[in-house]
């Protein structure tokens, strides 16, 4: 028999000996510029942590570069983050500095460590995905280019953790994100009768539609399905569930912006993030209205926030009138909640702000 | 075979790191991964994605970790016609040495495009393009070389957890080998489809989240204490030397109103009773404040993304627990939860939506727990209350 | 006849005026307040209402203001079969002459029980217990004195509105005028039903709402104001020293963040753009904060009990109205309200209901309003969006 | 033609001088003691007001005694408040303390102005309305007679309001009070399908009940209505439309406790009542049970709470879990939320209290 189910390699293997001994006996940290902490052991240990960006969609030899790195500087270790970051692990102080060059000398930023963005969270566009709305790695990396300052410089109170998602599937923790970019799709599925019966189940992609859209075709020769255009909210999850029904439109597809999600726990709950813009069409390579959105966006948060706080945070401490007027997005009947529990975010106490 | 790409061109310049020179750097040694390049330019040209419904493909004896995946434009570029991807189980903590890293890069030269995403947002390393026929050769060497598959479709999904306390002074539990446990206990949940859908599981050793597990994990671990965290007054100290506005950035942020800053003496102080653990003053002042001594986690139910029924953040089901090998009372209670969601869950249903169509209450009882007061932000307002 | 009622004689006892005691009163001069005492001992005994389905009674022209009510226990207590209640609506702010009130009380002790309530919860007079035949006599003895009848079933229900600037420093309009000219205003839509439910107007002339509008009504009018509100610092440094905490109890309950008090010079400032006039502060520090000049009021709607789909709250529709006779605007918006709701509401349906289920873009549209964010605690989270 | 519409006397007619001549003018107001207050306005004159606990269910005789009171000190007016207390507005200083006296000699308890327990809103119960689950002027009574000295006294740190009602109606604003009673029902509606058809259009009952509970009889000879027992919420809107459903029962009724509503915009928003104690049967005259819950709750509450603070701020502040462990309240699954919207009640956050 084929050998199977072995699981992933034990990690025990993949740590470094500084890391072996120091074991769950970390004692505190510090970060000590952009991209560089040094964590502190109980034994006195110190180990140094610089991260560096990645565009996540790599190749093999971007992964041999890094770990040409890591032999000479980290004695063949290293991690990568949770965002998709590298991390190299240093043991040896006097290392840090010559690595760091090293790394830059490859074209990579160092950055992303403490109040500053970090690598955006993203799925596949049109790189790989048969759902997309728009591309995720395009995106990424226009609105990279257009905020590397905040990757590699503190120029935040806070964190801020970006998310890109290519449709409404969201792969990632795109609906609790600092900032959200959501690829859209706004027509509703073209029905391909001709193939439909063939690779669909008629009841199964009846059932599938949310809002009851999807129902048979009248005409009896048909055997087929037909649209009531103006109940479909795009969500494609019928086309998830037959190929015959797809979304995807030039001029329908593009991207909406969310704000203010978070995650953690510290301070305030975690939070969904909450729609800004409802759509702006794809324009690529880069989504040039998209940046800039989003920059004024980070712009006015900046320099509005307070110490620590969030963008989540902040949106609810000057309250949203406030977000809509002080970055100037138009606030329409889009933002107003018609899904199920809509009722419950009307706002109902007269606190407001003008 | 890729002609012009301009649109793609003009992302390789800029200061972050392009993933067209990625493309472009695999293309040179690979046909597939140089029409990928054609494809996606097109994709660019057309604003529409050229990627078809995926068939089923996968390896002998699995029912996940390939997506399949195949070009509506094969006469265009014909070596990217299909372009499936295998999901490799990561290791905890995302942690490599550069021996099994290289072996991975390897292995992928011979049978895929030579992409990768390092690494899939549920933390698989994600091989991206590779023909039918390669999948089970690459399969079989990846075994070989002691890695092996992560989910897709309706299994459990690759679980994940951070750092923890190989770099971390907060980690609550072992995260990493927590995960490693859990990964290699369900090998078999991993493989097969047997389920309604996706299952997650997610750890964080603290309740700063860094992985964002109780809003992406059907079931969540996030670490936490009992007893009280301790403070060191003379780190204290040392901070409003350095210019920290104490009761502004720490105390008035502070939830559970749990604070006290004397001035006068410069001490702070806390009400261990208050602390609701969100981790703010321990964040921010590292060497005065550490976590409690009994550690352990909380368990939350129900994260996932927004389809079908809206996206639900985790929710508390198990307010403590100790987390410590074997983890039996952790793997008892996935085995309970799986039974019922197994029993009751509808086809594309996942846990969170099947126990809101089912009710909290119909799933307490299904997997053996008592109701308390930490499972709810606030009692029902309604009056509509079943006896 | 009533017998011997152990039960509610418990209750003349006690420090709080009794109710029972009032019923007795009553008993001593009216036949059916007699029995009525008897009906309610039996129900104390038995634990159970004694009063069956109402039948429908009224008066000339009139489609409600009266409850019809029978017991069923006729046999036991027949000068109580018949027990149904005249609602009379009240003068604004409940102000009343003695001479008014003794000419109500007269034509009761004639036509009816000679018990009631005042005041019923909408806010009408509640003459509690007469027969069929006299409702007609009363109600034609109340008009002839300057008394009609309030709403019910599904017409418009006697608005109300708090006592405002009768006696109160913070009316931001007049309530009592504006309920007075609604009321004669609306005399139709009280007295006929043709909608597909009851709908409630009240108004309180400032945010603490003394009449709990935002609760109770379908059309919610709150005072408030565009400007600032005065601080006073003579009489802020008053408070101090008289040993108010400004900084605690004031400031740092402003649930706008908006004061800052400087101890130093004991004065108290507010960010006006921040304010979101929650009155506190001015609650509290009554001499020394006023509020501001450019009054007028918020419009909510929805506000309801639980039946059928929950509970609602009155939600923003109007942030700002000014609120000034002839109160052309407000009319204007009540009438496309109703003409909205008469067109989609279903039989039994409240307002917030038919907006929940047809959606308030829906409304938005169907009132010619214009969105914006005061309507909305937050945007949408989910991505169901229509285009 | 009959004289109708004439609508309700003009309030001008019903208003003192002093407040004629002030009217929109008052500048400032002092509470003076339990009760008393005073208004000064612009023009410097001063009204005294003092407020008296009234059952609300009164004799045409109560009134009567309350007109020789404002004959005799108010120039012959007086109002009652939204809460049902009566006032006595009084333009000359020197009348208000042997008002107050003759007042007490009526025995009427004064009190109800500001940090205290004011009159409850209550409903009809017993004593009038079909749908009633328990009486409300008994229980109002039992309540206030155990609460009295916080109508009376200065107790507490903020207002507290209390309301009663006998059915889930919820006629008054129980769903927002610090403190609410509701009469529930707890058994399914006993169908009498002997009179049904008789007085009941079926359709229209079937389609009543909100949980699909309710449907034809399965024996064709039956004309009537048979209850899926399991799915009755006992909400009692099947009875309201069809009186051969009644769900009134010695056994099943009783009373359920809500707390920490509030309307007023003042600090918090308004917020909903939320369930403290699910159901306690039904025990008159004096319903001890529930009196002792309601004691308990106010003395932990006065006792915890910060100044200002009302219920529902103190118990967002401490957290439900310290609400249920400092009052000794059990929580239940029926404290948990299975009504619609229920799953955002869940709480989504590790932050909470052991
Ligand atoms: C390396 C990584 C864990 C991993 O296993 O890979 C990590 C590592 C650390 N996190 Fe984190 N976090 C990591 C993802 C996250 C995430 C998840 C995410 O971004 O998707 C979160 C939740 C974000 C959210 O709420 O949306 C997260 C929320 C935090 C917080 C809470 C921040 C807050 O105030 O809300 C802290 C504490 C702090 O920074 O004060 C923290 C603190 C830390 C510390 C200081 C912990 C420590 O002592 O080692 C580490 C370095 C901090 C830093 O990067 O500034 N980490 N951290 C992840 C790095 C991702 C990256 O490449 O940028
Ligand atoms: C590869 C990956 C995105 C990436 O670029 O990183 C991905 C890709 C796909 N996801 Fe995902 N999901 C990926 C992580 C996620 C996550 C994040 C996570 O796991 O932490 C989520 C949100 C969390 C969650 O599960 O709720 C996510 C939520 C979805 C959903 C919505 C599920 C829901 O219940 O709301 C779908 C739709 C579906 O299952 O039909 C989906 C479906 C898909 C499919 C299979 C498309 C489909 O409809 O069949 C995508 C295949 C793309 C392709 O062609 O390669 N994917 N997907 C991620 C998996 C990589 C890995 O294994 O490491
Ligand atoms: C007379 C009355 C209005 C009327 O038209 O009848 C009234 C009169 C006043 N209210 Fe009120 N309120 C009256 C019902 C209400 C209600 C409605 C209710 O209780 O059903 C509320 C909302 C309660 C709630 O939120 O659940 C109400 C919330 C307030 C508040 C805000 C309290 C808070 O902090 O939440 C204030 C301001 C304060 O007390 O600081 C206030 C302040 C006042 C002032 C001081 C206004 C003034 O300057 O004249 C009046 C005397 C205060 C007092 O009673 O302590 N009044 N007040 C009502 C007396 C009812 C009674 O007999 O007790
Ligand atoms: C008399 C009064 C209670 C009292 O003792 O004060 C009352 C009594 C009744 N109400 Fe009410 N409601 C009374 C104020 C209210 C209020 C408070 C208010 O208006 O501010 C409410 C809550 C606010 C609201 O409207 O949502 C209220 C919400 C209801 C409901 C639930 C309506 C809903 O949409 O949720 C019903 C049920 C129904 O309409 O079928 C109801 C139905 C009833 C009926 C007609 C019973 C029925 O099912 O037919 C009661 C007649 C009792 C009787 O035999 O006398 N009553 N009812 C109040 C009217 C007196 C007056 O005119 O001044
Ligand atoms: S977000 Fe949508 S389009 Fe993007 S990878 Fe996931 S399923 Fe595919
Ligand atoms: S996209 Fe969604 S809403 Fe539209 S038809 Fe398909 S399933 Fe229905
Ligand atoms: S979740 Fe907590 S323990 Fe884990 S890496 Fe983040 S801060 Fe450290
Ligand atoms: S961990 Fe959070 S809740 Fe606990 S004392 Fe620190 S800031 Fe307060
Ligand atoms: S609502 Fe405002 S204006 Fe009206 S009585 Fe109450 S405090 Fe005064
Ligand atoms: S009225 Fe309320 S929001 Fe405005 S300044 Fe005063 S306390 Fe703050
Ligand atoms: S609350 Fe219910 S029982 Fe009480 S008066 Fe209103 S409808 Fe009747
Ligand atoms: S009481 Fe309510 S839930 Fe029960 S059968 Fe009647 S309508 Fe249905």
């Amino acid at each position: 028999m084929k050998k199977t189910d072995i699981g992933p390699p034990d990690f025990r293997m993949m740590l470094p000996d500084i890391i072996k001994e120091n074991y769950g006996k970390w004692q505190h940290h510090e970060i000590l510029k952009p991209g560089l902490m040094k964590h502190v052991a109980e034994s006195g240990s110190e180990l140094y942590t610089v991260r560096v960006g990645s565009p996540r969609l790599v190749s093999i030899d971007f992964i041999r570069d890094i770990c040409d790195v890591a032999d000479k500087y980290c004695d063949g270790f290293l991690r990568f983050t949770s965002r998709s970051n590298v991390e190299l692990l240093v043991s040896k102080k006097e290392n840090v500095e010559p690595m760091i060059e090293d790394i830059k000398k490859l074209g990579l930023p160092i950055g992303g460590i403490g109040d500053c963005i970090s690598n955006i969270v993203h799925t596949q566009g049109w790189i790989h995905c048969h759902s997309s709305a728009t591309d995720a790695s395009g995106l990424v990396k226009a609105i990279m280019d257009e905020l590397i300052e905040y990757f590699t410089e503190f120029k935040l109170h806070a964190k801020l953790r970006i998310a890109v998602a290519c449709c409404i599937n969201m792969c990632g923790a795109v609906h609790c994100s600092d900032l959200a970019i959501v690829g859209i799709h706004t027509k509703p599925p073209k029905i391909d009768n001709s193939k439909l019966s063939a690779v669909c189940e008629i009841p199964s992609t009846i059932a599938s539609c949310p809002t009851g859209a999807i129902h048979r075709h009248p005409d009896k020769n048909i055997n087929g399905l037909e649209l009531k255009e103006e109940r479909c909210m795009y969500c494609g999850n019928c086309y998830t569930v037959c190929p015959a029904m797809p979304l995807a439109d030039p001029v329908g597809d593009g991207v909406a912006i969310y704000v203010g999600g978070k995650v953690s726990n510290a301070r305030k709950a975690p939070m969904f993030s909450k729609l800004a813009v409802p759509f702006i069409p794809n324009n690529p390579p880069r989504w040039p209205e998209v940046t800039s959105v989003l920059k004024n966006i980070v712009e006015v948060y900046a320099k509005n926030s307070r110490k620590y706080e969030r963008m989540g945070e902040w949106i609810e401490r000057v309250g949203w009138e406030r977000f809509f007027s002080l970055t100037g997005i138009q606030f329409t009947e889009q933002h107003i909640d018609d899904f199920s529990g809509a009722m419950d975010t009307l706002r109902s106490t007269t606190q407001f702000r003008w | 075979m890729a002609g012009d790409t301009p649109m793609l061109d003009d992302l390789e310049k800029g200061p972050w790191p392009s993933f067209v020179k990625e493309m472009k750097r695999a293309a040179k040694k690979n046909k597939a991964a140089e029409d990928l390049v054609g494809v996606v330019e097109l994709s660019y040209k057309d604003k529409i994605t050229h990627w078809k419904h995926g068939g089923i493909v996968g390896v002998t004896g699995y029912g996940g970790g390939v997506i399949g995946r195949y070009s509506d434009v094969p006469e265009q570029f014909p070596n990217a016609e299909q372009f499936h991807t295998m999901r490799i189980n990561h290791p905890s903590g995302w942690f490599y040495n550069t021996k099994s890293l290289r072996t991975v890069c390897d292995i992928w030269e011979k049978h895929g495009s030579g992409l990768t995403n390092f690494h899939g947002s549920t933390g698989d390393i994600i091989l991206l393009g590779t023909k039918t026929e390669n999948l089970q050769p690459a399969f079989d060497e990846y075994i070989e070389h002691g890695f092996d598959l992560g989910g897709s479709g309706s299994v459990l999904r690759s679980p994940s957890g951070c750092v923890g306390p190989a770099r971390c002074e907060w980690a609550c539990f072992d995260s990493l080998d927590l995960i490693y446990d859990l990964t290699q206990s369900f090998q078999d949940e991993l493989h097969r489809p047997r389920w309604p859908y996706k299952f997650k599981i997610k750890a964080s050793a603290c309740p700063n989240d860094c992985v964002a597990a109780i809003a992406r994990a059907d079931f969540t671990i996030i670490g936490t204490w009992r007893d009280s965290l301790s403070i060191n007054q003379e780190e204290v100290k040392v901070y409003a030397e350095k210019g920290m506005n104490i009761q502004k950035d720490i105390v008035a942020n502070c939830p559970g109103s749990a604070l006290t800053y004397d001035e006068s003496n410069g001490e702070l102080h806390v009400q261990p009773e208050d602390c609701v653990r969100c981790m703010h003053c321990i964040n921010k002042m590292s060497k005065a404040i550490k976590i409690g001594k009994d550690r352990g986690a909380t368990i939350l139910v129900g994260g996932k993304a927004p389809i079908l029924k809206g996206a639900f953040l985790s929710f508390v089901l198990v307010p403590f627990m100790k987390i410590e090998p074997p983890y039996t009372e952790i793997k008892d209670l996935l085995f309970k939860i799986w039974d019922w969601w197994d029993e009751h869950g509808r086809n594309r249903e996942r846990v969170a939506e099947t126990i809101g169509r089912r009710g909290f209450k119909e799933f307490l009882k299904g997997v053996d727990l008592k109701p308390v007061p930490q499972m709810v932000k606030h009692p029902r307002t309604n009056p509509f209350v079943f006896f």
